[in-house]
């Protein structure tokens, strides 16, 4: 029967074929691999569409990585709001080191209160919230590094 | 040696970074805006850190973003590439106030580089042969009306602050300077914020001869030759080679003599290149320094074996130049490089888009750097050079050859290329015998 | 049984042709590929487009090269068969240029009867029919080059 | 020059022997199996024949296709690479007979060197350094014990017509040889047809080291220095070099004149390679002649310049050899190449599969030569070579490093490849100094 490398190889191909299913029966050994079903895709192109544009929406190539995949859980949940860092800096969650940190989870904020400070070149950078609610999560810890785009908070936003 | 340098780069230029550090046993930061996040120098470093958005303004040309990245990763220098900040004296400055290496010149001399009529009259002051004209800035236009007359017309002004050919004007005749001067001024205001002029002699038919320097901090200065770029659309390189097929030794010694000066002048430290304009007569006057590494660096490399890059972390660490004191460097043999942009060969008109399939040439005397690669979207964004063709031969006839073949092999789908032209360019009975000036695109596609 | 190798290109296949289903069965062994039905794409122009997230819908693998698919419309009809050359050489219909081709179209043909000649290194290769039935086309004009497996011939075997 | 040229290859070979023709202005027939439609030298040659089903001895083992897909396209010339019709005599003569040229010597010289007995006479008798042995197929057992007796043990049996090990037997006292006579003629039989065999000396560390060689028609004879292929398993070889750490110049003329010496005798002409064994005493003798182009040319034209393929095309078709009278080749820098093979780099087991990703090294002193690109399947029938990264520096220690970097930057998805366990041999301090012999591997794997 196929070899593990070979099972592998062949979930692999399903999901970047965008074949729906494959069973293989064998000697009293059955293999079936299901692909996902297709999501309906909307694309807007820049610029003048051709057929080759089309053509390009159909399947999710293996070179794609899917870095663009949001991979927290937070950010996808509906009336979740997530305050992602503006800049890039050292992330502190106090004014100084003594101080109580700005926010915590549970505590309510509002919009134009600060939530932390970013630093960058010595510049101590205020964020502030964009929305009414209530922090849930903090997803960085103090003193830590953070990139441009990087999730800094979620805030479940009041009705 | 650095344990960490920075990259403040994308493209084909920051792979090429990360080649010279992983041979020096340095460790790499990629920076990144949001649409690069699949670029393949992000694969490529030890570490990566997104600046920004897709703007360059808001990434890559964003100084505060790009020092904060080195210090939260802890880089120890910084590599500019080309373009964005690399030409940027006030980055510089920012980088060493801030503890850090900037792997480049010093702020100092960026800044005498980058004002043309200053480098001019530093030039002039060192002996370095430049076209008649004015020694600074004109104050006004009657003062460039009175030059002109003296040294005689065609006259070009140019832009004090400038580049890319926005705030020229040529003048045939007394009528057009006088036309020509208010323009070209408010031209050079908005386009530089800084409206001053200078003013040239205009050559008729020259060659864009440049020659490649390195200086290090012991107060050595070599060049290594020269590259000829003359084939140029609008100021944008198309096609570079060396050696130039204009030079003969005993010019190639004077004018490697006069880009040595000019570097001294400007107490130069790091690699360069001194840009010279090279008149049909023989003569030649110096046009301008870049002050970076630059796009066709790799021409130099293929025919001196000498590592730019590298030298340029070595110089900027403080070590001496590896090119041994009584190596004499000769160019072996005859490169070209072909710029592989992906734009439209008729229309220019640019052509981001998804590559579908890709395959590079290899085979004997052929190099390609890039940041390609089967599935990489090309984004609208920045610059849209692709690939660099880089091809040796024994020969200039063997590099043409070569160089048919390489761009033939060089097969790719999914965005419009540069290639069609370049072949038609390497049909160009011209082109094949060397008969090029800067003028010979516009006859071309004339 | 198949080779794995052999299941891998059914399954590309079948996801680059959008074939609906294909199942094998013999001696014990089952394969079923299935696909789906394509995705319905909607395309509307607009501008802002985020690249990152174009890019993980897009991608026609360039892996996906469709080689495979038959190009001949005579070989995908069920009830013609066709008669590929076995071996590269020069297609000549008759044994000589004064004779008669050895079959026209509309001709009866038997198991064995000769179709033609591939001429390759000096040798004249007769090549036989392996089926009954009537000639519908010659794919190859007196004289030309053939490649192998290049068509010959379609025949409308006898039922 | 011809004017067409059919390629009896696939893979890298295929594509590097299109190049050659590219840059000559020949055109190029490529000829493929059924399962090869989509190769790259399929699309980069002017025209293609499909010539049979995918086992080899159907398609490019088929010397009636072959020889009909030249007629059919009216091909003048047929290279044939490496591996498949390369090395076979009859199909020489064939291609001789049809009134068509053979890119590669004749067939009395494949033969001649073929046998690998007849071999070592035809050195012995031109005063080539050849092991202690046999003069010729040994006639029985006894004679070979008799021999051994006289040489000394350890002494090693070999098939006459051999070669990749098989028939091959290592004795360290005469009671092994008694054992080992026999069941090496039977697999000799078996695998070559001709259960003849020859014996010579073992050396017990030998190093590898082979001299590429030109020969054309008007009788001269170049070699072009030696490569270093000690590194190998199971007489495969994985990374080659040139020049080799072990030969000081004193030693490369001798056994350069060696080489010239068995190529005159072979009555050779094109290019080939002469094969010595190198003992740790500095002792040299003659292995084999490889009378084809090898996969590890490009080591070569790395370190010299020369295009070997071109020159095989030139010489073949009557031309002398392009190298300058005077010109003395010597090796400038250093090279290595690097054999990326789709296996596993722990157990060896092929990896065919379908290429997901592919990104090439480039920059500084890398060539790569390959037929592979993202979206091609490696078919399981043919040998797993994927690709060549070939590495040149300015001396051994920095292509060395280069090497690393330029396979670090080597990014292939969907098949495993040798990358990894050529990466782990650069670590190895024995690798690193330069102290290789055959059973490197061995130990380095043990």
């Amino acid at each position: 029967m196929l070899k593990f490398e070979e099972i592998c190889e062949l979930v692999r191909l399903v999901g970047s074929t965008g074949v729906a299913r494959v069973e293989i029966e064998h000697g009293g050994t059955r293999i079936e691999v299901e692909g996902r079903p297709q999501p309906q895709v909307i694309v807007s192109p820049a610029a003048g569409l051709d057929s080759a544009a089309v053509q390009q929406v159909v399947l999710p190539s293996p070179a794609a990585p899917d870095t663009a995949v949001v991979d927290d859980e937070d950010s996808v949940a509906g009336d979740h709001h997530l305050v992602p860092s503006p800049i890039v800096g050292t992330f502190y969650r106090a004014s100084n080191p003594e101080s109580d940190p700005f926010v915590k989870v549970g505590d309510e904020v509002r919009v134009g209160q600060v939530l932390c400070i970013v630093e960058a070149m010595k510049l101590m950078n205020e964020i502030e919230s964009d929305v009414d609610g209530t922090v849930v999560k903090v997803h960085v810890d103090n003193g830590e590094p953070v990139e441009y785009g990087q999730p800094l908070f979620t805030i479940r936003p009041t009705r | 040696m650095f344990s960490k340098v920075l990259i403040a780069n994308r493209g084909e230029i920051a792979v090429r970074i990360i080649a010279a550090c992983k041979e020096l046993g340095i460790q790499t930061v990629a920076v990144h805006s949001d649409a690069d996040r699949d670029c393949l120098h992000v694969h490529l470093a030890d570490q990566s850190v997104c600046i920004g958005s897709p703007f360059p303004v808001s990434s890559y040309l964003n100084v505060s973003a790009v020092i904060a990245a080195a210090e939260i990763t802890g880089a120890e220098a910084i590599h500019p590439g080309y373009g964005f900040l690399a030409e940027n004296a006030h980055f510089a400055e920012i980088v060493r106030d801030c503890g850090m290496v900037f792997i480049g010149p010093s702020p100092e001399s960026i800044r005498t580089m980058g004002n043309k009529s200053e480098a001019r009259r530093t030039m002039a002051a060192s002996d370095v042969p430049i076209l008649p004209g004015s020694d600074g800035p004109l104050e006004n236009r009657k003062v460039a009306l009175a030059l002109a007359g003296e040294i005689g017309y065609p006259v070009i002004l140019k832009a004090s602050s400038g580049g890319g050919g926005r705030g020229m004007r040529l003048a045939w005749h007394e009528g057009e300077l006088v036309s020509a001067y208010d323009s070209a001024a408010a031209e050079a205001a908005s386009a530089f914020g800084d409206g001053t002029l200078y003013l040239e002699k205009y050559v008729e038919k020259p060659r864009h001869i440049e020659f490649q320097i390195l200086a290090d901090g012991a107060g050595r200065v070599v060049h290594l030759g020269e590259r000829e770029c003359s084939v140029q659309r609008r100021h944008q390189k198309l096609i570079e080679e060396s050696p130039s097929a204009a030079l003969g030794s005993e010019l190639r010694e004077a004018m490697g003599r006069a880009a040595i000066a000019a570097t001294k002048a400007a107490r130069y430290v790091n690699a360069g290149t001194v840009e010279f304009l090279l008149a049909e007569d023989g003569s030649f006057s110096f046009m301008e320094m870049n002050t970076r590494i630059q796009v066709e660096h790799p021409v130099t490399e293929m025919v001196t074996g000498v590592d730019l890059v590298k030298e340029q972390i070595r110089i900027a660490f403080g070590e001496p130049m590896s090119i041994p004191k009584r190596r004499k460097i000769r160019p072996n043999g005859h490169a070209f490089e072909f710029r592989v942009n992906a734009e439209d060969p008729e229309t220019f008109a640019p052509s981001p888009g998804l590559i579908e399939e890709l395959t590079l040439p290899g085979g004997p005397g052929v190099r390609v750097d890039t940041h390609i690669y089967a599935g990489y979207s090309v984004p609208p964004y920045y610059d849209s050079l692709l690939a660099k063709v880089l091809v040796h031969g024994a020969d200039r006839a063997e590099a043409l050859i070569r160089s048919r073949r390489a761009l033939e092999m060089f097969r790719i789908k999914g965005v419009k290329t540069s290639i069609p032209l370049q072949l038609r360019i390497l049909d160009d009975e011209d082109f094949l015998a060397g008969r090029i000036d800067t003028h010979f695109m516009e006859r071309f596609l004339g």
